[in-house]
């Protein structure tokens, strides 16, 4: 296939959907189906089929919309009217859907969204713009939005170094966390000298309540796969991993079968487009361990070893997998390519903040009314994240926290809701931009019981390698546990801080340096709490028991335990 | 649960009472959960033990015939780990009594071999002692004040107490402890060269 | 190799590329403490007791696997350094039950050595106490799960310089464990060659000979050195021309 | 951990065999050759040994296999796990060291019904430490373990990214939103003595169903 033909299947593709007076979007993504996607979307095809009007209303199965505590949702679009949704569809709901506003062209009301939802109004969609719009496991739908154009501009017009230089200026960053300048990364692998290079896309997003990696690849692979390919002309590379993480079968699958619809069209494999690049690329499917998030140990599992990091340098740019230059990014970093690509460095850099440009994706949830994915621009507060796409804390209950960054973020209190929500602000306020979980908590949550959960969570994936994580890790949890169950003592509490620091300062990779941080976050911000838990053993938000005494308590505890059980 | 306050003890015994002060330092020894082994290293201080007898008032040890701990001691070094509420009553005791607190020998500075029994936990290990062992007695004894209840965990004396001064070693040779008593005497800090400082 | 400057402690000290900090460091005299690093061992950057100071930032890198470079600046004993590396001595101390009384390396173990060295008097942290089992079905040698601080020399020299890695590390974060073969008892290990070179290079009493009671282990490295010299270079004498007394 | 999924809903046989119908040409000389049988004759190794031949028996392939293992066995015994050493011709022990780091591979059988509970941030923060703890008083295990009779397995996971839903849970593939710990021992009790769960939930296994367009 050669561009040409590639926009002859576009066309086509867009004329075909035009035939339709009438298309029902309904997401597939793993939330909706697990309140029951997949029967509405049998429902909305019965309907059809009863009413025969399977020649003017089509029913598309997508990824994600959005509104994912609302879900199942349905999207209802018709030719020259704006995109309408519905949440929380059941199967009667669909069939009524079917027959009032498909064929009726009355809306249901009871299950309708308003369409002005700042949920909605206040997103931008770059990165996600195909996203619950196509049916993933369609080729023809992407290249109908325009999709793989961008490749074959890369492959015709641009030289690698240039789509380096054009990356570069756009000023995007890697979206796993850190922010490191991707361009420049590319650059890099680009000028390693080797005669094989890879490119790995790291979609091995271990953060809890963090699944914007897993949309991206469940609604709209071949983007991803499309910014891979473009990678791999910018660097020289002819092969590419994806490093999915094994609690995401869905999105495997579907990545499995774009490539294969890819390699088929001539879109991957050898002569892409017809050009002399070639370009394959394979899944591997991780185990279950989060420290392959970090990318020394991601290259350890994708050759089929322990996952534990090693350290750096040399830098995977430098020696990757097998020894070879290797250029790492994150899923979401590779979901900006195209955009950035098709509409220039220039527009891209238009969007977001001085140095933190492009939008981001957050999985928005916790105690908050809408819980979802949403991508908002750099620069965004959170309080309009919280508040106006969120729809505010539910109950009437008080704003207490936004925990980002996973168990490497922290937490960040009312006081800093105006803060702009980029890579230098969130790290100023102690916490990491991180993979874009966005966990809101009230004032139920107590903050040394939230450090106390995240510490269990590093102690549980420390890989083990490096002294200060495999027992710092265990050391802080114990004291944190002590502080929870009312037996701490303020000596614990220096101690906890003195290894919070050492840790950070000394471990071997990114685990374990950002273990500390939602224990010093929340140190910094709730230091009260600590208190209250050792010096007055309460705890505010009524979360921890305090079922335990302070050792020389164990004086009078103990015999009138012993008399209890005896 | 730790609670060791200085790592280097300004405090000193010798200090407040100056030097050419003729009243005597009012030493003390304790012994918790251990086997005697460091007092017994203690009395091999042999003839040295004459230059503390005069130096020195013992006023509270498992070799001198004392029941309670006394008042305004100056120096009291504690054998043996925490691994019972006796032991936790004495230790704060022995605190709030002393300017300086010694954990001396390894047993109180690291729970060592008293420790062991920790990977087991306390009932069990009754059971196994006292229910199911040779001449077994019927359960409930644990609960008579005779018997003091064992604490869930063995801990060293500076997770129990703040400690001012370590002497490792199982037991401390004769010379570790005459560097850290001598410098105790002398109001100095305890400052023990490398190899003194050696567990086990 | 080109020349290269690296200030150490205030001191300019010449070194080559390719040299890591560890080397040029202790090229100089200047002891760092180590654990996991062995002359010639794979390096494997995991106990951090050899981190420096880098540069104006004052980064800290482990030095063993930092390669030295032209411009470098570093410090190898700020009060920081010291308080860290007591910091991980304690916290090696208190993740198993090292109990160096009743310990055959006892007055010879590396763990022990480093301990006492830096300071360390007593452990701050909670003991963790596991309960770990010994496995003493190997014909000549024992192996004490409670003494072993995951440094993995064993499994380093077993597999690079015997070549039969009957030793890896099963697990995961403090519930690491070396095994040999598929977990079993060690005596029942169809690879190992009872070679004893795990037995060598280990620096606690977690690998030891079978029959030695408190204190009464030696171990060698030197054998090291001569197999990798004569390996390599066909070269069979030590440093000071003698044959290895422990090397076997 | 999280084995259970592996072997009970997630498709990564399916994933290997429709990949392996897919392979460019070049491989094909090596898929003719009539697969070596493991000297048992248990069919289950031919699907082992069709990954082996996937990847060519590279010793890089290791993961792939073992879930491939996982999937044919349900968990990964010792003899297992020797069979993948040999094939690959890797030492044992580093097989043994592979298969325990990651939370997916299972070295024990797991129980008939099985629970596995989110403690994602998400779910955490709704409280889903309390549903696991009930469960937990209800069948007198720790989480990760099997009731000694084999009946039950209660599991927890890190995410399963259902975060709209928390507290979510997964009882024998069914996927519960929004629970509170009474459902949940409901729910599990109901599984456990063979009844299908008390809530209409959508199964999970509808995520591998296919949806064709019309």
């Amino acid at each position: 296939m050669n561009r040409a033909d590639l926009q002859t299947m576009a066309q086509r593709e867009q004329e075909k959907q035009a035939r339709f007076q009438c298309r029902l979007l309904c997401c597939a993504s793993t939330p909706c189906l697990s309140s029951g996607g997949a029967a509405v979307q049998q429902a909305l095809q019965d309907a059809i089929k009863e009413s025969e009007a399977s020649a003017e209303v089509a029913v598309v199965s997508t990824g994600c919309m959005g509104p994912c505590s609302r879900g199942p949702v349905v999207t209802v679009q018709v030719q020259g009217e704006d995109d309408v949704y519905y949440e929380n569809v059941t199967p009667e709901t669909a069939r009524q859907i079917v027959a009032d506003h498909a064929l009726a062209g009355q809306p249901v009301q009871e299950k309708l969204l308003p369409s002005d939802l700042p949920f909605f109004a206040k997103q931008t969609k770059v990165v996600l713009s195909n996203s619950g719009l196509i049916d993933p496991e369609r080729l023809e739908d992407y290249v109908a939005r325009g999709g793989y154009l961008a490749l074959a501009y890369a492959l015709r017009e641009m030289t690698p170094e240039e789509v380096c230089v054009e990356i570069s200026q756009s000023g995007l960053r890697g979206r796993g966390g850190a922010g490191y300048p991707t361009g420049l990364k590319w650059d890099l692998v680009r000028k390693a000298p080797s005669d094989k290079k890879y490119v790995v896309a790291n979609g091995d997003e271990g953060d809890p309540g963090a699944y914007m990696d897993r949309t991206l690849m469940e609604s709209d692979p071949h983007r991803v796969l499309e910014g891979m390919a473009i990678a791999g002309y910018a660097v020289g590379a002819e092969q590419g991993f994806i490093y999915v993480r094994g609690e995401y079968p869905v999105a495997a699958k579907r990545l499995e079968r774009a490539i294969r619809a890819a390699e088929r069209r001539g879109l991957l494999g050898s002569r892409v487009l017809d050009s002399s690049f070639s370009f394959r690329i394979d899944i591997r499917i991780g185990a279950g361990a989060f420290v392959c998030g970090e990318e020394t140990a991601l290259m350890a599992s994708i050759m089929g070893r322990r996952g534990q990091p090693v350290p750096r340098p040399p830098y995977p740019a430098q020696s990757g997998l097998w020894g070879h230059p290797t250029l790492i990014n994150n899923v979401e970093t590779f979901g900006n390519i195209v955009p950035i690509i098709e509409h220039g460095a220039q527009w891209y850099a238009g969007i977001g903040t001085e140095k933190s440009k492009g939008t981001k994706i957050f999985a928005l949830a916790g105690k908050v009314e809408n819980t979802g994915l949403i991508e908002v621009p750099m620069g965004i507060t959170l309080r309009e994240i919280v508040f106006d796409i969120g729809g505010g804390i539910p109950d009437g209950r008080e704003f207490k926290a936004a925990q980002t960054g996973g168990p490497s973020g922290g937490c960040i209190p009312p006081q800093f809701l105006d803060t702009k929500v980029d890579y230098e602000s969130l790290k100023a306020l102690g916490s990491i931009m991180g993979s874009g979980g966005l966990i809101v908590m009230d004032d139920q949550s107590c903050m040394p019981d939230v450090a106390k959960f995240f510490m269990e969570f590093c102690m549980d994936e420390s890989c083990g390698k490096c002294v200060p994580c495999r027992v710092g890790t265990v050391q802080m949890y114990r004291i944190l546990q002590r502080i929870t169950d009312g037996s701490a003592t303020l000596q614990d509490l220096e101690n906890l801080e003195d290894l919070c620091t050492m840790v950070r300062e000394t471990s071997l990779c990114g685990l374990g340096q950002s273990a500390p941080n939602p224990v010093l976050s929340t140190l910094k911000y709730f230091r009260n709490e600590y208190e209250d838990h050792i010096e007055r053993r309460t705890c505010e938000a009524g979360v921890c028991e305090m079922t335990e005494v302070p050792v020389m308590a164990l004086v009078e505890e103990l015999p009138r335990r012993i008399r209890a059980a005896a | 649960m730790t609670q060791s306050k200085s790592e280097n003890p300004k405090k000193t015994a010798g200090g407040k009472k100056g030097q050419g002060s003729t009243q005597k330092v009012r030493l003390a020894t304790v012994w918790l959960g251990g086997c005697s082994g460091c007092h017994m290293s203690f009395l091999d201080l042999d003839e040295r033990l004459i230059d503390l007898a005069a130096a020195v008032d013992l006023v509270y040890s498992p070799i001198a015939d004392v029941k309670t701990f006394p008042e305004d001691v100056d120096v009291v070094l504690v054998e043996g780990a925490v691994a019972n509420v006796d032991h936790l009553e004495l230790a704060e005791q022995l605190r709030e009594r002393s300017k300086i607190v010694v954990s001396f020998g390894d047993c109180a500075v690291t729970g060592n071999v008293t420790s062991l029994r920790n990977k087991i936990p306390v009932d069990d290990l009754l059971t196994k002692v006292y229910h199911e062992g040779p001449g077994a007695v019927p359960r409930g004894g644990e609960t008579d004040k005779v018997v003091p209840a064992l604490i869930p965990r063995v801990l060293p004396l500076h997770q129990v107490i703040p400690v001012d001064a370590f002497i490792p070693g199982c037991p401390p040779d004769p010379e570790r402890i005459w560097t850290a008593v001598s410098a105790l005497l002398a109001g100095e800090p305890v400052v023990l060269e490398d190899r003194m400082r050696k567990f086990g | 190799m080109a020349v290269i400057t690296v200030t150490i402690n205030d001191e300019l000290v010449s070194g080559r590329t390719g040299q890591s900090l560890l080397e040029l460091v202790r090229e100089r005299g200047i002891d760092l403490p180590t654990l996991c690093h062995l002359d010639g061992l794979e390096e494997r950057g995991g106990c951090r007791l050899c981190m420096v100071e880098v540069g104006a930032t004052n980064r800290l890198a482990a030095a063993c696997v930092t390669p030295a470079q032209e411009g470098m600046v570093i410090y190898t004993h700020s009060e920081r350094l010291v308080r860290y590396r007591r910091m991980i001595l304690e916290l090696l101390f208190a993740e198993r039950n090292h109990v160096c009384a009743v310990c055959v390396m006892n007055g010879r173990c590396e763990l022990q050595r480093e301990a006492y060295t830096i300071g360390m008097d007593h452990v701050r942290y909670d003991y963790l106490t596991p309960d770990l089992p010994m496995d003493a079905s190997h014909e000549r040698f024992v192996i004490d799960h409670n003494r072993c601080i995951l440094c993995t020399r064993c499994v380093r020299v077993c597999d690079s310089v015997e070549g039969a890695h009957t030793w890896d590390v099963m697990g995961r974060g403090v519930n690491c464990r070396v095994i040999t073969d598929l977990h079993q008892p060690w005596g029942s290990s169809r690879s190992c060659t009872s070679c004893g070179k795990c037995v060598q290079v280990c620096p606690t009493g977690a690998l030891h000979a079978k029959g030695s009671s408190v204190a009464e282990m030696v171990k060698h490295h030197d054998f090291l050195q001569w197999i990798l010299d004569g390996r390599e270079k066909k070269q069979w004498a030590t440093r000071n021309g003698d044959p290895v007394e422990g090397g076997r | 951990m999280l084995c259970v999924l592996a072997h009970k809903d997630w498709d990564f046989l399916s994933i290997a065999k429709e990949t392996l119908a897919m392979q460019p040409p070049r491989t094909r000389t090596q898929r003719e050759v009539a697969p070596a049988e493991h000297p048992s004759g248990d069919p289950r190794f031919a699907l082992i040994d069709r990954t082996l031949k996937r990847f060519r028996f590279q010793q890089d392939a290791l993961i792939e296999v073992l879930h491939t293992a996982q999937e044919a066995f349900g968990f990964l015994e010792e003899d297992l796990l020797l069979y993948v050493a040999r094939q690959l011709k890797l030492p044992p022990s580093w097989v043994y060291g592979v298969a325990t780091f990651y939370h997916f591979f299972s070295l024990k059988p797991q129980g008939e019904h099985n629970c596995i509970v989110c403690m994602g941030t998400a779910c955490y923060v709704k409280r889903a430490a309390e549903i696991v703890a009930t469960l937990q008083a209800a069948y007198g295990i720790e989480a990760g373990h099997t009731t000694p009779d084999g009946k039950f397995s209660l599991n927890t996971a890190r995410c399963l990214g259902s975060c709209g839903l928390a507290p979510v849970l997964i009882v024998d593939g069914e996927v519960l939103g929004r629970e509170t710990p009474e459902g949940t021992l409901a729910a599990v009790q109901a599984a456990v003595a063979g009844k299908a769960a008390p809530k209409v939930a959508v199964s999970a296994n509808g995520v591998d169903e296919e949806v064709e367009l019309p």
